[in-house]
């Protein structure tokens, strides 16, 4: 099994959900996170003293899938999630050595 | 149904005014909490909120006690009342047209908001306790010395003739000279300065909570200065609420706009302080200046407080709501500017100099005593009980170390901003804002 | 210009008063939301605001449909008032200077009160439904009722001489007490209290909430108990202030230092059920006590609301805000001070103990019927519609249950605080927050 | 003592009413702030609390300077007024108990609650800089116009006979109306339509704070209506609060149960809507209808305002507050309504359609005039200055992008709501929540 | 070693501590997260517009154990979190190449 | 690639974070979590109950690095965020099998 975390700006949250559910995943968790890279943050000014938002929110789904499967899940994310400007998010995929669905037991691929 | 005299009525009409007056100025007590609460950090935010409800509690009990009778009681040479502590009798020789006990509502809550002014200064790293102790030293004696100055009966600077209607100096400059005195002594907060002099932003956790305590602070003025005629007869009310309302307005407008001119943005925080600003200068001048000039006052203030913030900053002088510039500042600009647009006397309506000059003594006189004894009193506090928390305390949070229980429990509070040195963001950050996307 | 006679200045005199202080006690109903909201966790907050809201919609309809007519029409009996439905007509043997529909506004902010402190008990578990009924209920008929007895016009108790000037019996007794028979019958939350029978803390999920509600209930006393004079001429409304604000702020004083010496610490919830117990004690007496006497009352108050809090905890009767506490346990104590500290007949100025008595009689009465009819309407309920939500619902929370939507859609609510079996923690854990980094 | 004369008396029995009501009406402006910021988005609630604060700051300026010379100054024509500019003089033909200057300052408010008004429907899209110089020209002529119609000496409807007391027409139809237009121009925030027609759902980030607001305006509506007799000696005023409270009841009654109905459960922002709409509507007819009709016309309002929200979201009027529905939709019923039900002249009273014919053609009027002016204005600003921020800003937010910080900095705010497209879910949806745990 | 990553409901958490407390468990990392899956969601009205919440609270606890221990873990959390409805959750597990400790700069299961 | 994550104490955000720009590491995901370990929690007093607040505030700081980089990374860190008391927090070092840049499609140790 393979996990895929994809870190997206917040609003293409709904979208990258829509594109897994109309590929036919449907489990996933999403994590609030904040997140530099190339994109270094902004700068305000709050009572006259420049200060800098160098952590942007992010979103990060994750999503277990059976082998195989994650570059249909990378290419879907990639696709709704690209805009072109720095910030558009990484993806890092690793390996899962088992699951268990709580609910029965079920464990490997069936608990997907 | 009963008969009543003219008097009974003059009476009934001053008192009720008065009564709801005060109702008013009471609930300044609610404003001042939350703007405090709302411009410090989350986790710290709970213990202000304590502070000035132990100002409601044990302050308005400190004044009762003490504080009313040095106030107001029989005059001992011009420096301090003596009679009617416990508002227990001695009160004979103050000529009033509604009872005691009214009057004596309508002054608590202004002693009370000379401590609230202080509890934002020193926000995020005074200890509870000794806090407790300065509001009733604040409460009972400091300001109820120098308000006997300017309003007692035979107070010094009220015999020279002292302009201060409803307390530009004796309530807000007081409480903002207070206020510096104990942040010096208390030192900046942790982390607020780096080593290499840059300083460090800790914005507002909850600018709504900030706002809210403005509403109600500005709703309260409407009983602070019309209420301080103490009569419902004296036309002049009209006036005072007018010129009250239209120098907040122009310190919010300045503020903002000021702001806007020089960062590129209209401040929230610094449209808050400019009206706030123009309340606290307006205060002493409102009954005898004209619409005009409380349009000027008031504007002259929303700049005044933008540039206080950036000294007081610049000293390390660390206060974190600005009450410093806000009360301290603005209360004595106030003060001075009865001299200047006072219709009767005042420098531009052909007075001279004269008024200014005793406006000049009168908050000059005040604000020493504020700030010394304030200092006399935090530095013995320091040598004794200390005035500060831990430093392990102050990383986690006051609300938690003093009172066991956050503000929030349930929502979550974390640190998005990082630690802001201003001095190593580029000048044109700025312009990139409109290209990014989040 | 008109002129106008003594008898109608008076008149707009009093009927501005009665106005203004009807404001401010409507406004408390805001007051009870916030306290009430910030008091319990998330996920129910929305609902109890919706609770209060209804007080204030559907109750002011009820008590104007039938509870005024109840509480201040003709006399049957000293037991009820038979005339005045939709107020109109039938109320021509109530004497008032000020016109009736002003009297009605006052009132109906009282009855209103009522139906939001039982709404505070029933929290986090009551059905909202059941709760619409039950509004209706307490406005319209079992407030009105005992309220009948002490201020209506030959209410049995009103004619044994009962004193409760503006409610500590009629309006927090009874609240208090309708919320214990209401907790009885509920049950207490999920969780709450474990099967080995220790008690599990909720904490409030926003204290700057509850000190908002605090602070407006405070201010909106200032139109509670002064405004029960009906009149602005009768010039005991300034010791009804005074009175007022002393006893709230030695409560306030009292409920943070016990709780200080007791634990460690000042606790905030503490504080303010502690300025509230002080508020709901004076109300009886506020028109009758001396300031000294006030503070005394309030002292003892913000004491009592301490352990009576942990008392009614001990005995598995869940009030997630301390309604029963403050209201019930309060107004009583307040109702039976007057019969101790009246300057006229009290026990400690040699009144013996007959008002004392009266007090005693005319307090327990209405508490009794309180409870009584509130106990047997809520096991009706149970038995027909049901009183309490489902266990999956209570689990979700009832804003998203009942109204479809929680309170805070955006601001993450994360379960940061453990069950807190107070029983496992070694008593010296305190002593170690010093030590701690987070 | 001084001793006075009855007209000294009465002038200050009218003069602390009308100033204390002027507080109120001021602090409706919090009100406002907080119920529109709550229903919005957290990225974009700072800036609608600064716009509503800026109508404080600058819009009392500009209807300072010449908003209301243009309403109460001499008249031109029955069109508008032309004296009195900054208050300074050219007043001398209104007849007046209260001194002018109390009279400004209660008037003022109601023209900062038309542009507060405005500000709520074009919420999270319209620029900041815009805003002010909209705030300027609502506050400044588009209100007073208008306003001078229907209250002005000699206004073309107030020679008509035409009936607002408070200002259905005035201020809430006029504010709704505006609205409308606004909204029109602007256009739809960013993702509330989908492209298939659907509209989906930005819930309220925060229903605590549009709780407050609801309960700060409604305690506010004491001022508003009562207040606008300008006389605490007319007894009419009692009515006048009468009528007013039990329309707010009987439209947050009525919102409630109509959602509950309709949809399976009460929807507290309804609710909140319906009390409003309940208010904006008796807001004519408070001093002339009996309290059945009150009732009546706030029952009707609770349901209006749910049908006109589901019409202008059809429409893709996007108001994310309700603004059109409450103050335009309501505004308007509550100037007809006293056609129907005014006890003197009203159709239910035998009075014929003729006192209905004035009604509708006023608020038509001045509904049009709104409306007009107002799609006018903001063509223009939008072709030269812009009104509405980039879609990267809209994306980010606007507290962020217009004023560098957002209004909670450390209470977090994922997204946890989907983009809700109503029409995938199987209607059958709902009846699964009993079944679910989270 | 090995992580072992439980998604559960929130009001599990307790109890899922308290099971791990007692097997010797005590060091963790929770983190709250938003999910889907088998479970969809629930719909609401607001303003009069259906709206779907699908992504619903969960809790992610995070417990890096030795090697062996995974499976003891995994039996004391589901034991806890099962209810047997739709929702209870999912247990992912991984291999986790090295601790630290950071107070002491101890690595590998001297760490845990 | 290695993911690094830190879990450290929430004041010492901002040092990690310069301590990691200062090596050039720029990329990294931040997420709040709470958790426990050796540091048990503290216990307070809420209207006359004890209660234990068990979970702590903390902060998650993941990394992802070319393999090799991961001790530098590692040693910055613990250095920081060492304060010799209890509760200091943990590094956890596990495999990624890939990433992705988003914005540009690269994939391995180029999309880092
Ligand atoms: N090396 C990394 N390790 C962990 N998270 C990273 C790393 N690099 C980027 N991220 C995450 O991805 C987000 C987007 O990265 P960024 O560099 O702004 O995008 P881009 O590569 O498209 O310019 C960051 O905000 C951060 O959360
Ligand atoms: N494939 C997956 N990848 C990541 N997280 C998942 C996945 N499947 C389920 N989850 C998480 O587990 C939670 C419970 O899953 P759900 O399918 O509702 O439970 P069950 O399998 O018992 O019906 C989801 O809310 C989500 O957070
Ligand atoms: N085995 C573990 N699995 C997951 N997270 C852990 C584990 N042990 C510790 N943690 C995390 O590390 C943090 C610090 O651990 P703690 O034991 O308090 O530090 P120390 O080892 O320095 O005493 C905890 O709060 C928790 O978030």
């Amino acid at each position: 099994m393979k996990k895929i975390e994809a870190i997206v700006r917040p609003h293409k949250l709904d979208e990258v959900k829509e594109a897994l559910n109309s590929m036919g995943v449907y489990g996933m968790t999403v994590t609030q996170v904040f997140g530099c890279g190339k994109q270094r943050g902004l700068t305000g000014v709050y009572r006259g003293q420049e200060y800098s938002i160098n952590l942007l929110p992010k979103i990060k789904v994750e999503i277990v899938v059976k082998d195989g499967l994650e570059d249909g899940v990378i290419k879907a994310i990639s696709n709704v999630s690209r805009t072109g400007e720095i910030g558009d998010g990484k993806i890092f995929i690793s390996t899962i050595d088992d699951a268990v669905r709580i609910r029965t037991g079920e464990r490997g691929n069936e608990a997907l | 149904m009963d008969s009543f005299s003219i008097s009974e009525l003059a009476r009934g009409i001053d008192t009720i005014w008065v009564l709801l007056c005060a109702a008013l100025v009471f609930f300044m007590e609610g404003g001042f909490a939350f703007l405090e609460a709302g411009f410090i950090r989350a986790k710290n935010s709970l213990n202000i909120v304590m502070k000035v409800f132990t100002d409601c509690s044990l302050g308005m009990l400190a004044y009762w006690a003490i504080g009313f009778a040095i106030m107001f009681g029989l005059d001992r040479a011009g420096l301090f009342g003596t009679s009617g502590f416990f508002l227990d009798g001695g009160m004979d020789h103050v000529q009033l047209r509604i009872p005691l006990y009214a009057y004596y509502i309508f002054q608590a809550a202004f002693a009370m908001a000379v401590a609230s002014i202080v509890s934002g200064a020193v926000a995020e790293r005074m200890k509870f306790t000794t806090y407790m102790i300065f509001t009733v030293l604040v409460t009972g004696i400091i300001y109820p010395v120098s308000g006997h100055w300017v309003w007692g009966a035979d107070g010094w600077l009220a015999k020279m003739g002292m302009l201060d209607f409803a307390g530009s100096a004796a309530v807000h400059a007081v409480g903002g000279w207070c206020s510096l005195a104990a942040v010096i002594v208390l030192g900046p907060r942790m982390g607020k300065y780096s080593e290499d002099g840059s300083i460090n932003v800790m914005p507002a956790h909850n600018m709504h909570l900030a706002f809210l305590g403005t509403f109600i602070l500005w709703f309260g003025w409407f009983g602070f200065n019309p209420g301080s005629s103490l009569s419902g007869l004296d036309m002049n009310i009209a006036r005072i609420a007018l010129t009250t309302n239209l120098a907040a307005a122009a310190g919010g407008t300045s503020g903002a706009l000021f702001t806007m001119i020089r960062w590129g943005k209209p401040d929230p925080s610094m449209a808050i302080n400019g009206a706030l600003a123009g309340l606290a200068a307006i205060t002493a001048g409102c009954a005898y200046v004209s619409p005009v000039s409380a349009v000027i006052i008031g504007l002259i203030a929303g700049v005044l407080v933008v540039l206080a913030v950036g000294f007081f900053d610049k000293i390390k002088a660390d206060d974190p709501v600005g009450a410093i510039a806000v009360h301290g500042v603005n209360g004595t600009w106030g003060a001075l500017a009865v001299g200047i647009f006072a219709e009767k006397g005042g420098l531009l309506y052909g007075g001279g100099l004269k008024m200014l000059g005793i406006q000049a003594l009168g908050v000059f006189s005040v604000s020493i005593w504020a700030f010394a004894t304030t200092f006399i009193v935090f530095v013995i506090l320091k040598k004794t009980m200390g005035v500060r928390v831990t430093p392990e305390e102050e990383a986690e949070g006051l609300d938690i170390n003093e009172h066991g229980i956050p503000a929030y429990t349930e929502l979550t509070a974390p640190p998005i901003y990082g630690s802001g040195h201003g001095h190593d963001s580029p000048a044109g950050a700025l312009s990139h804002i409109g290209n990014m996307k989040i």
